[in-house]
């Protein structure tokens, strides 16, 4: 009856580095997770090194090719309209695209999966309503409230992100709802509510963990998106506004240069897509990792990992 | 059903109205439009004329309610613009975005289909990265980028295709619908992939394979089913982005659709105009909902039935 | 000149993979063929950059609907003649000066409007009222007439007199853009399709998509050599460009360099020249050291070499040449950044309150590259130690910024305005631009106001000279605008087809000029 | 033996698509302290929803839920609190019940995240896991697995551990071992057997399974679409059913010893539907018993001679077990 082993039994906190091994153990992944770091090292520390660099007109070299060093290793992607760096106005834009695509998607996702995760588990009215209002702002042209709140305030970053996040919201309340309702019918639920357990609690025990790789995979794809909108915002001229700069408004800018400069769009495009790849990458992995039920498939081999599921 | 459908009919009312007074008041938050069509030396009394004459002057309550008596009886008032009515110039936008948007969508979820099932039939084979690699990318570019330079290439460089505008018959589908159908095959591409993956180790799909269900079988009467329900969503999501206007593309193309007219209507401060487009869209926009619903639903039905069989 | 065709890069295989892939799928490829913007061999094809709002002649002072009507739907009186400036006749054969207030006009017999009403002095006096003294607002009326009513009677059927309350050195001029609509036309509304007697007419719009004109079997004068012609719309630059480049069009408007026309690229001197207008009664913009300092940082010989791809001038006066009140010697402020960060320096020093944020505002797609331009000047001002903030405006919030009454506590702002007089006479300019309380003037002086009205009394070369003298003026004494550059359009233009851009064809772009390469 | 647990005419009523259904009409029930009360029937007689109504994860329309003299139904707040920690429930599904996110040491554990007062830190909850693990015969160093690195039969240990980690004084089993291997279902009822003896804990245990209901119930309940229709102990019911239902049911369970078995009684049709329940006797429409009386008449409880506390709703009980084999 009192049998006193010592076993330890924190089981949550020895995960930590159990998720690191795991994730050296996949190549791809771990390249995934060095790049969005890379990026996100760069955002935060590269405009110090170079902000002045990425402001330095110089009319004489403007558009100047890129792949050489005639120009320094600054303009070694090539020079903008203005002769600025492309280089160096990469990394600058690289915090603004994040700090207004990382805002975004973590307000949207947090706003739109407590609503939903709320409305899905009471179900019945409180449903209905949610989903009615989730109805609204998908029907609502998200343009329009791009131009009236950066007309009626100025379009500062803050808010971009106020106006990306709103109009994204829907999409994680839709899902969270969903799966919320049908994880409230669970009998673990069940369980819970046996213990008297508050709903709130038991939304944050049992439905968020379970639903969070779902909408951390929602968000990812999200993550792109966001980053397009905004360049899309920029192609019509109510993005971000220079003399900031974003990878979306060099992608805009550049397009009208397309077949004489290529490359003033070609390398912001790309940072976009390394960016949103590696962490639809690390998110799928993620997802793999954080299941106790599918975390085992992690420890196969690449090749082999699908086959076994299917025999 | 039919009750189903009267009550979603009856609680969608509401909200639409809501969609209707977001915009109308929205829309007059950016400002008078009597600079864009007013001559420069518009005298204050031409500027009160004008006011007067397009009923600005009113409360924006009593704006409101004219605005709406005149919706219930189908007037939805006339373009500042061109002086057409409203609800002609955007029923006349219309189908060319919704032919845009159903044209985009059936290529994109038939090609999911097919490349999202073979990559999942094989896990993390060759063809499988690949095709996850890019579908990641093409969700990843901007569709203007994909625009002008397909524009370059296949109507210029190769002079395959026109470059752009309605007139060129079929051919001229063809840029347009490939630049929109990139992203959301890519993105339902992963969806389908993802949704199969999990459909076809799931236990009855591997009893069906077990009692000696061809392989083509499995896919198409038991896993394809299951996984149909996930990519629903994201598909319905996508369509509802598509109906709400492909902006870019019908501006890059020339494509008189809804997104071009909306956006023309926003800069052009053509309140009616866009009032009109946002009612229109918004209603499709809520019997798309409805049809996904009804779709969940037939959905679920058979996949029980499945699982019982 | 502008740029290769097209250069293969090592994204585009990519992206050419991807597109195949999509196109195999929507199995479809088709020769390059007529894709029809219209026509067939006696048609024309032009694509612009937006679909004209309404076609409605009183508003063809708007760029979008003039470059279609005028001159091709309808016809004025009499007509500018881009290069030489000379007026010439038109629907009138003569005019004089009959009294200082009057003109009489002698207008040509025989022409009717397509709706077969005959032209006569009737139809004339109806226009004008309709146009000019009616409550319909026209455009037409705020560009050219301001706020004067015109006494217009027909003598007969072939005479036409006009009457301004003042006398008007100027009045034919300014009826050269009236355009002649029939008398069956409502006077209550605008309406979207004309009544004229050009030498085409509106056969078939279909809104959103095209607009085909037909040429008009009465006309009265040559028959122009198409007999179709069709207009489209394309918003993107490059799609313009392409679509010449591809052959389903043959002629596309307002290119920008990197548009990628090629050798079919056609430069033109388009009579607009770019300028930053100051709000000089706001402060610092009010003290003039700053407005100097914001002059001397602007260097116009480099922004129009690089940016501009040397199809600019740098410009020292508001108008280009072949504008009556043209200075050729254009004073064009040097560049120096030193004396601007001098200048500010020392008016800090005066308590100026120089580090007031200060907006500088444009308005997106105003013309090629205008982003950057904006970009540079906000650069160069920062050097020179103002706190300058970039913000790109749509249409319609940047005209409330440019047009009187102005927005109140916008704090100070400058204004990237670019102004094309498209009438051949500075005044037009003068009144709008230079006047203390011109419609689109943030400040002036009773001095210079005073010098403005005597010049504008005045005619002949003593006009000219007159005109011409107050540039310099503006920039010593008044200072409210940092003129940039004499600005250039592109058209790309169909090997098959001859035209001779000149500096109205944006504004009214002739297609009766037009003719296949033969 | 003082009830522990009193239920009184209990009747719920769902709205469905088509009408109402009507789950549970007029169940009365007592259960003792330390005793075991199985509650029979085919799938759809309301057990499932009077067990979920036991432990107020649905609410009564009618009738009264007496624990320990109190209405659990009129409790809130701490009340309420200390009651869900006194009745505790066992899920059929061993898969479906437990979270598969949550190591079997956290599942355990979950209860006292509500009942926080019930210990005081980490340490305490950690030695009671390993008591309450090792109490149900798993290793304590089982607290770090995963629900699906277990087998069913583990899994439901982990269950009741579950179940037991409040203390509970009465635990509603919901066809505990109908999802389980034979060889796994006599360990686990073993189990609950040993628990009840060690712990003193009421079960309320719920199975269509009728050897296992012989097996460790004291008093069983026949259900049929809605409504008891016999109750007794055990061994009065298995002995002498009194209904047609329960003969029926009896009749058709798996006897361990050849001689035991009689002859089959094949019920003829389905249930009915309980949105169109049949009148009079509910059970007619399949008794090879029925007369014109069933119809028209609610039938009367028949009281067992042998034993006052069985008894029947029936209008032609059944006589003796020779009855039942002639027919």
């Amino acid at each position: 009856m009192s049998a006193t082993l010592e076993t330890p039994l924190e089981a949550p906190r020895s995960q930590n580095p159990k998720l690191l091994t795991l994730l050296l153990k996949d190549k791809v992944a771990t390249l995934a997770a060095l790049v969005l770091c890379f990026v996100f090292l760069t955002a935060v520390f590269g405009p110090m090194l170079v902000a002045e660099q990425a402001r330095e007109q110089n009319l004489l070299n403007a558009n100047a090719e890129p792949f050489t060093l005639d120009g320094g290793w600054l303009n070694f992607l090539g020079t903008d309209p203005l002769g600025r760096s492309v280089l160096a106005r990469l990394i600058v834009a690289s915090r603004t695209t994040l700090s207004v695509a990382v805002p975004a998607v973590l307000l949207s996702l947090v706003i739109g999966s407590l609503i939903g995760m709320w409305a899905g588990y009471h179900r019945g009215r409180r449903e209905t309503v949610v989903m009615r209002i989730a109805d609204i702002i998908l029907s609502f042209p998200s343009l329009l409230m791009a131009v009236v709140v950066l007309y009626i305030f100025s379009p500062s970053s803050a808010n971009l992100v106020l106006v990306l996040a709103i109009t994204r919201i829907p999409i994680y309340l839709r899902t969270a709802r969903a799966e919320s309702a049908e994880l409230q019918s669970r009998l673990f639920v069940d369980a819970a509510r046996t213990f008297g357990t508050k709903p709130t609690a038991i939304i944050f025990r049992h439905v968020l963990p379970i639903i969070l790789p779902t909408l951390l995979t929602v968000a990812t794809l999200d993550f792109c998106f966001v980053m397009l909108s905004e360049s899309s915002l920029s192609f019509l001229g109510i993005g971000i506004q220079p003399p900031s700069v974003s990878w979306g408004l060099m992608v805009a800018q550049g397009r009208t240069y397309l077949q004489t400069a290529w490359w003033l769009s070609f390398f912001p495009g790309l940072a976009i897509v390394i960016t949103t790849v590696s962490a639809t990458v690390l998110a799928s992995w993620a997802r793999l990792a954080t299941d106790p039920a599918q975390r085992w498939r992690l420890t196969l081999p690449r090749h082999k990992r699908g086959r076994k599921e299917v025999k | 059903m039919t009750g189903f459908l009267r009550r979603r009919a009856v609680t969608s009312l509401l909200p639409l109205i809501a969609v209707l007074l977001g915009v109308f008041f929205l829309a007059r938050l950016t400002g008078d439009p009597a600079n864009l069509y007013l001559p420069v030396s518009a005298t204050p009394e031409q500027r009160q004329n004008f006011i007067e004459a397009n009923g600005l002057d009113d409360s924006i309550w009593v704006q409101m309610w004219d605005y709406l008596g005149g919706v219930l009886t189908l007037d939805f008032g006339d373009s500042l613009r061109t002086g057409e009515s409203a609800a002609a110039m955007a029923l006349r936008a219309f189908p060319a975005t919704l032919q845009l948007a159903f044209s985009t969508m059936l290529i994109a979820v038939v090609g999911a289909v097919v490349i999202g099932s073979w990559a999942a039939y094989r896990p993390n084979s060759v063809a499988d990265r690949i095709s996850s690699f890019l579908s990641m990318t093409a969700a990843s570019v901007p569709d203007f980028w994909f625009a002008i330079v397909g524009v370059w290439i296949f109507a210029v460089s190769l002079g395959w295709l026109p470059t752009s505008g309605v007139t060129g018959g079929m051919a001229s589908w063809v840029l347009p619908v490939a630049t929109l159908v990139i992203r959301p095959l890519g993105v339902l591409t992963q969806v389908v992939r993802g949704a199969m993956v999990s459909a076809l180790s799931a236990p009855y799909v591997r009893l069906a394979r077990s009692k000696g269900a061809g392989d083509l079988r499995v896919v198409t009467h038991h896993a394809l089913r299951n996984a149909a329900a996930p990519a629903l969503t994201v598909a319905g999501d996508l369509m509802v982005g598509l109906i709400n206007g492909a902006v870019v593309v019908e501006t890059i193309f020339g494509w008189p659709g809804i997104g071009k007219l909306m956006i023309d209507s926003i800069l052009g401060r053509d309140f009616a105009v866009l009032q009109a487009c946002v009612l229109l869209t918004a209603v499709s926009i809520f019997v798309l909902n409805i049809l996904i619903d009804i779709g969940y639903a037939l959905l679920d039905a058979r996949v029980r039935e499945k699982v019982s069989a | 000149m502008l740029s290769p065709p097209i250069r293969r890069s090592r994204g585009l295989p990519k992206v050419a993979g991807l597109l195949g892939l999509a196109l195999v799928a929507s199995g479809c490829t088709v020769a390059n063929s007529e894709y029809v913007t219209g026509g067939g061999a006696d048609g024309l094809r032009i694509v612009l950059p937006q679909e004209p709002p309404t076609l409605e002649a009183c508003q063809s002072s708007l760029t979008a609907t003039g470059v279609v009507v005028r001159s091709n739907i309808t016809e004025p009186l009499l007509e500018r003649d881009p290069d030489s400036g000379e007026l010439e006749p038109l629907l009138a054969t003569e005019w004089e000066q009959t009294s200082p207030e009057t003109w009489t006009f002698k207008l040509r017999e025989g022409v009717t409007f397509t709706d077969g009403t005959p032209f006569d002095a009737e139809a004339a006096a109806f226009t004008i009222d309709r146009a000019v003294n009616s409550d319909l607002a026209c455009e037409v009326e705020g560009y050219v007439f301001g706020d004067t009513d015109l006494e217009v009677e027909a003598v007969d059927e072939t005479t036409l007199t006009v009457t301004s309350p003042e006398p008007d050195p100027i009045l034919p001029l300014r009826l050269s853009f009236v355009e002649m609509v029939s008398t069956k036309t409502s006077t209550t509304e605008k309406v979207r399709e004309p009544i004229g007697t050009g030498p085409y007419r509106v056969a078939d719009w279909q809104a959103g998509q095209r607009l085909s004109l037909e040429s008009n079997p009465g006309y009265w004068g040559e028959v122009p050599a198409y007999k179709n012609v069709n207009y489209v719309w394309r918003a993107e630059g490059s799609v313009r460009a392409a679509m010449v480049a591809n052959g389903e069009a043959d002629i596309a408007t307002s290119l920008a360099p990197e548009d990628g026309a090629g050798e079919l690229a056609v430069a033109y001197a388009n009579n607009e020249t770019t300028a930053l207008r100051m709000q000089a009664d706001q402060p610092p913009l009010d003290d003039i050291r700053i407005r100097q300092a914001v002059n001397y940082v602007i260097d116009r010989k480099l922004l129009a070499e690089t940016l501009f791809e040397k199809l600019a001038q740098p410009a020292g006066e508001l108008i280009p040449d072949g504008i009556v009140g043209y200075e050729p010697d254009e004073q064009i402020w040097p560049y120096d950044a030193a004396r601007a960060k001098q200048l500010v320096d020392e008016a800090r020093a005066d308590g100026v309150p120089v580090d007031t944020e200060i907006r500088l505002i444009g308005r997106n797609a105003q013309f090629p590259r205008i982003t950057e331009t904006i970009e540079v000047i906000q650069g160069e001002l920062a050097k020179a130690g103002l706190n300058v903030k970039i913000e790109m405006m749509d249409t319609n919030a940047q005209l409330e910024y440019q047009i009187r009454p102005f927005p109140k506590d916008t704090g100070p702002y400058l204004l990237m305005i670019m102004h094309g007089n498209q009438a051949g006479d500075a005044a037009f300019t003068l009144d709008q631009y230079m006047l203390a309380e011109g419609y689109q003037s943030s400040w002036g002086t009773a001095e210079f106001d005073q010098k403005i009205r005597a010049a504008e009394a005045l005619v002949g070369q003593e006009r000219q000279d007159a005109m011409a003298a107050l540039w310099q003026y503006e920039q010593e004494e008044i200072t409210q605008y940092a003129y940039i550059a004499h600005m250039s359009a592109i058209m790309a233009k169909s090997p098959n087809v001859s035209y001779r851009p000149n500096s109205a064809s944006g504004d009214e772009m002739r297609l009766a000029e037009m003719s296949p390469v033969s | 033996m003082s009830n522990l647990l009193e239920v009184n005419d209990l009747t719920k009523t769902f709205d469905v698509k088509d009408g109402k259904l009507k789950a549970l009409d007029g169940i009365s029930l007592k259960l003792g302290k330390g005793e075991t009360l199985g509650l029979v029937g085919e799938s759809g007689c309301g057990k499932s929803t009077l067990a979920r109504t036991l432990l107020m994860l649905e609410k009564p329309d009618a009738g009264t839920v007496r624990f320990d003299g109190t209405d659990p139904f009129a409790l809130r707040g701490k009340q309420l609190l200390a009651w869900r920690r006194r009745v505790q429930m066992v899920f059929q599904d061993p898969y479906g019940s437990l979270n598969s996110r949550m190591t079997a040491g956290q599942i355990i554990a979950e209860p006292w995240k509500t009942h926080k007062h019930m210990y005081a830190n980490s340490r305490d909850r950690a030695a009671r896991v390993r008591e309450l693990l090792h109490l149900v015969g798993l290793r304590p160093s089982d607290a770090d697995r995963y629900p699906q690195e277990f087998s069913g039969g583990q899994r439901q240990r982990l269950g009741i551990a579950r179940a037991l980690a409040l203390q509970p004084d009465v635990i509603i089993c919901d066809e505990p071992v109908s999802a389980l291997d034979l060889s796994v279902q006599a360990q686990v009822l073993n189990l609950l057997n040993d628990l009840q003896r060690q712990l003193q804990v009421s079960y309320v245990f719920i199975s269509h399974d009728l050897s296992v209901v012989r097996h460790v119930a004291d008093r069983v309940a026949v259900m049929y679409l809605g409504r008891v229709v016999e109750q007794g102990p055990t061994e009065a019911v298995f002995e002498r059913p009194k209904h047609p239902y329960t003969a029926a049911l009896m009749s058709a369970a798996p006897k361990l010893h050849q001689a035991d078995r009689g002859e089959r009684i094949l019920l003829k049709g389905e249930i009915p539907s309980p949105l169109n329940p049949p009148s009079g006797c509910r059970f007619r429409t399949r008794c090879w018993k029925a007369t014109d009386i069933c119809a028209s008449a609610a039938p009367p409880l028949v009281q067992d001679p042998e034993s006052k506390d069985h008894g029947a709703e029936c209008h032609h009980p059944m006589e003796s077990p020779r009855q039942l084999a002639l027919a």
